[in-house]
C-alpha cells in the first residue's frame, strides 16, 4: 500500500509537469527568426565550446561531500538505535570514536587547503 | 505482480543503457536511473531505510560525482574508438548466458524457499540494534576506511599548483 | 512476490561484468562496477527476505560504504591520470607504460 | 482496494494542489514585499492592489514563444525542467497537514504515503534536487549555464552536510523518525507558557537548518547559481516561456517543502499555535485549526524568506564555500557532539 501510494504520487507529479510543458507548446506564439535560436553570450558572437575544462575544486567539493555524507548518513540509524538500547555507555563510546575519526578527516581537509576558493 | 515485472523491465532497460550508450554522460545518467529503480525495488520489498540510503548515497552522491567528472574531463574530445573484438564478445555473451542458465536452474528448483517472506515487520529496529551492538566494531573500522579514502583523494588530486605551472607553460 | 528479481540481480551482475571486460575507457569501467554492486546488494536483500537473516542487510550497508570509497578513489585516479597523460583509455595507458 | 486508491488520489490532489495554488500568491507577496521594503510601489495596476498580476503572468508564460535554441541537446533540454519539478514535489508526499483522523474506527493518515521513515524519505528525495539544475545547465550547452549549474550543485551539496547534522541532532533528541510522533512530542507547554518546540532546545541546529534551506533552494543571499552580474541567469539562461516558469516553480516548491520540514523539526509541525488552542476542541474544529496553524507557520517562513531576500546583498562564491565548509559544518558537528554528551551525562 505504501509503495502503491508513492507510485501514484510520482505518476501524478510527473504528469503535471508534462501537461504544463505541453500547454505552452500548443498555445505558444510561433515565429521563426534564425537569430533567436543562437547561443546566448551577452550579444556577441559565441567563442569556443561550452564543454571546456572547469575548475577541479567543484570536483573536490563533490568528492568530499560523498565521503562526509556517507559518515553523517550512518549517524541517523545510530541516533535511532541509541533510544532503543540499554547499553548507552557503549553506544556513546563508539560515537565519540566515530566523531574523532570524522574530525581528523575534516581537519586534514581544511589543512590541505583544497577547499580554499580565493587565490 | 504486475509492478514486479514493470520495475524489472525498467531497471533492465536503464542497465542496458549504461553499458551500450554511445555517450558516457548518458550512461552516467542511466546509472543514476538504475540506482533509483533499484531503490524503488528495495522500497517495494519493504526495506524503506535501505531505499533511502540508496537514494542518498548511490543516487545522490555517487552519480553526481560521475557527472561532475565528465564535465571536468571534457569527454567530447575523445572519439568513440571502442574496437569491437567480435569473437571475444560472442564468447563472453555465451559465458554469461550459461551463468544465467545455471542461476535460472537454481532459482526454479528452490522457488518456494526463495520467494518466502520471513522478515518481521519491525526489522529496521532489530537491524539497527544489531549493527550498533554485535557489529559495532566493523562499523567503526568502515569509518576509518572512509577517513583513509578522504586522505587518499586529497593526496591524489592535491597537486593543484604543479598542474597550474604546467598549464601556463603549455600556453606559452 | 515473484522470483523475477533474482533474475534481475543476476542480469545486473552479468551485464556489469560484460561492460567491465569490454569497455575501453576507465569511467565506463567504473560505471559498470557500480552496476555489479547494485546487483549484489539486490541479491543480498532478496536473500535476507527469503531466509529471515538480517545480517545480509547489514552487508548492503558495508557495500554502500565500500562503493563510496572505491568510486571516490577511482575517480581521483582517473583525474590525476587525465592531467598527466590527457587520456582515459586503457589502451593508451598500456602504450605509455611500455 | 478501489476505495484505497480513491483515498490516495484525493490526498495526492490536495497535497499537490495546495502549494501549486499558493504559488501565484507567494510570488505576488514577494513582489509587493519587495516594493514595501524598498519604499516603492510594486505591481499595483492589474486588478485591486495588483491582485490579478499573477494571473496575467501565467497567461503571459502560456502564450510566449517557446524558443528552441539550435545548439542544445534537445532531449535533455526538455527533460531538465520536468526533473526539477518532479523532484521538488516528491518530499511533499510525506508531510502531514493534520493529525491522523479517526473515522468510524479506521485511522486515516493525512500524508500521501505513510511511513515511519518520514524524515529520512523527505531528506533523501530533496537531496536529488541538484539533478534538474545540473541537467539543465549541461543540456543548454552554454558556458554561463554550465558554470551556473556547477556552482549551484557544489553549493547545494556543501550545505547539505550541515543541514544533515542538524537533522541527526533532532532525531537523536526525539528518538524517532516518525513525523506524527515528533509533532506530538512538541505539543504542550514548558512552564505553562513556552511552547515545547524543538527550536527552544536546539536553537543552533535550527539556525544551521535555516541557512541550509536558503542555500538548497538557491535563494538570495546564496543565489550564486544565477548571479546576474557574473553569469547572466545561470542554469536557466537558455530557457523560455513555460520551461522557464517550471524551473521557477520548482525553486519555490522546493522552498515550501523544506520550510515544512523545518517547521516539523523545530516549530511543532501542525501542532496548534499558542492562542488558537483557547478555542474549544471538537473532531471537526481541531483538524481545521491544525491546518490553519501549519499554514500560518509556513506563511511566516515565506515572509521571512522574502524579507531576507530584499535586505541582504549576495555573498561572493569563495565566501559562500567558506561559510559552508569552515563555519557551518564544524558548528554542526560540535553541536551534535555536545547534544549527545549532555544527554548522556544528564541521564546517568
Amino acid at each position: 500500500m505504501e509503495f502503491l501510494s508513492f507510485v501514484i504520487f510520482l505518476i501524478i507529479a510527473t504528469a503535471l509537469g508534462v501537461v504544463l510543458m505541453m500547454i505552452s507548446n500548443f498555445l505558444g506564439f510561433k515565429k521563426k527568426i534564425v537569430r533567436t535560436n543562437d547561443i546566448y553570450e551577452s550579444g556577441v558572437n559565441p567563442v569556443g565550446s561550452a564543454t571546456r575544462q572547469y575548475d577541479i575544486k567543484f570536483y573536490l567539493t563533490a568528492i568530499l561531500f560523498l565521503l562526509f555524507d556517507v559518515e553523517i548518513v550512518f549517524l541517523l540509524p545510530w541516533a535511532l538505535a541509541y533510544n532503543n538500547t540499554q547499553n548507552t555507555g557503549f553506544m556513546v563510546a563508539g560515537f565519540v570514536f566515530f566523531m574523532v575519526v570524522l574530525l581528523v578527516g575534516y581537519i586534514f581537509v581544511i589543512n590541505s587547503k583544497s577547499l580554499k576558493w580565493e587565490e | 505482480m504486475f509492478s514486479d515485472i514493470l520495475l524489472t523491465i525498467i531497471t533492465m532497460a536503464f542497465a542496458l543503457m549504461v553499458v551500450f550508450s554511445k555517450k558516457t554522460v548518458v550512461s552516467a545518467l542511466a546509472l543514476l536511473m538504475t540506482m533509483l529503480s533499484i531503490a524503488m525495488i528495495y522500497f517495494q520489498l519493504g526495506t524503506v531505510f535501505l531505499a533511502a540510503i540508496q537514494v542518498l548515497v548511490n543516487a545522490g552522491a555517487i552519480a553526481i560525482l560521475f557527472v561532475f567528472v565528465m564535465m571536468l574531463i571534457n569527454l567530447e574530445q575523445f572519439e568513440n574508438n571502442r574496437e569491437k573484438g567480435k569473437v571475444k564478445l560472442v564468447i563472453s555473451v555465451l559465458a554469461i548466458l550459461v551463468i544465467m542458465g545455471v542461476f535460472a536452474l537454481i532459482i526454479n528448483n528452490n522457488i518456494e524457499v526463495l520467494t518466502a517472506n520471513n522478515i518481521p515487520d519491525n526489522s529496521m529496529k532489530l537491524l539497527f540494534d544489531k549493527l550498533f551492538s554485535v557489529y559495532y566494531l566493523p562499523f567503526e573500522m568502515a569509518t576509518v576506511l572512509l577517513l583513509a579514502a578522504i586522505v587518499a583523494c586529497i593526496v591524489i588530486t592535491g597537486h593543484e599548483k604543479a598542474h597550474k605551472v604546467e598549464l601556463e607553460e603549455s600556453h606559452e | 512476490m515473484s522470483s523475477i528479481y533474482y533474475y534481475l540481480a543476476a542480469f545486473l551482475f552479468c551485464l556489469g561484468l560484460l561492460g567491465t571486460i569490454f569497455k575501453k575507457d576507465l569511467i565506463s569501467i567504473l560505471l559498470c562496477l557500480e552496476l555489479m554492486m547494485g546487483g549484489v546488494s539486490l541479491l543480498m536483500i532478496l536473500m535476507s527476505r527469503a531466509t529471515g537473516v538480517l545480517e545480509s542487510q547489514l552487508i548492503v550497508f558495508f557495500i554502500i560504504i565500500i562503493s563510496a570509497c572505491e568510486v571516490a578513489i577511482g575517480l581521483s585516479l582517473i583525474i590525476a591520470l587525465y592531467r598527466k597523460k590527457q587520456t582515459i583509455y586503457t589502451d593508451d595507458i598500456k602504450i605509455i607504460t611500455e | 482496494m478501489l476505495e484505497g486508491i480513491l483515498e490516495i488520489l484525493i490526498k495526492t490532489v490536495v497535497i499537490l494542489g495546495i502549494p501549486l495554488g499558493a504559488l501565484p500568491i507567494i510570488i505576488h507577496v514577494e513582489r509587493r514585499g519587495a516594493g514595501f521594503i524598498q519604499r516603492r510601489l510594486g505591481p499595483n495596476r492589474v486588478g485591486p492592489f495588483g491582485l490579478l498580476q499573477p494571473l496575467a503572468d501565467v497567461a503571459k508564460f502560456m502564450f510566449k514563444e517557446e524558443v528552441h535554441p539550435t545548439h542544445v541537446r534537445p532531449f535533455f533540454y526538455s527533460l531538465a525542467p520536468l526533473v526539477a519539478l518532479t523532484v521538488a514535489l516528491l518530499p511533499l508526499a510525506c508531510i502531514p497537514i493534520m493529525a491522523p483522523l479517526e473515522i468510524s474506527g479506521r485511522t486515516i493518515y493525512p500524508e500521501v504515503f505513510r511511513s515511519d521513515m518520514g524524515i529520512f524519505y523527505a531528506f533523501a528525495v530533496s537531496a536529488l534536487g541538484s539533478y534538474g539544475i545540473l541537467l539543465g545547465g549541461w543540456a543548454s550547452n552554454n558556458k554561463f549555464s554550465m558554470l551556473g549549474a556547477l556552482r549551484a550543485c557544489a553549493q547545494m551539496v556543501s550545505y547539505e552536510l550541515s543541514l544533515s547534522t542538524s537533522i541527526v541532532a533532532m532525531i537523536f533528541l526525539y528518538g524517532t523518525n516518525d513525523i506524527h510522533v515528533m509533532v506530538t512530542a512538541q505539543t504542550g507547554y514548558w512552564f505553562g507558557f513556552l511552547p515545547k518546540w524543538g527550536f527552544f532546545i536546539q536553537p543552533l541546529a535550527a539556525m544551521l537548518f535555516l541557512v541550509g534551506i536558503f542555500a538548497e533552494s538557491n535563494r538570495l543571499p546564496f543565489d550564486l547559481a544565477e548571479g546576474e552580474s557574473e553569469i547572466v541567469a545561470g542554469y536557466h539562461l537558455e530557457y523560455s516561456s513555460m520551461k522557464f516558469a517550471i524551473f521557477f516553480m520548482a525553486e519555490y516548491i522546493h522552498m515550501i517543502a523544506l520550510s515544512a520540514l523545518f517547521i516539523i523539526l523545530f516549530f511543532g509541525g501542525y501542532s496548534i499555535l499558542p492562542g488558537l488552542d483557547m478555542i474549544p476542541q471538537s473532531p471537526i474544529i481541531t483538524p481545521i485549526l491544525q491546518m490553519g496553524s501549519l499554514t500560518i507557520k509556513i506563511a511566516m517562513m515565506i515572509w521571512f524568506f522574502v524579507w531576507v531576500r530584499w535586505t541582504l546583498p549576495r555573498f561572493r562564491y569563495d565566501q559562500l564555500m567558506d561559510i559552508g565548509w569552515q563555519r557551518l559544518l564544524p558548528l554542526g558537528i560540535i553541536n551534535l557532539i555536545a547534544t549527545v554528551l549532555i544527554t548522556y551525562f544528564r541521564n546517568q
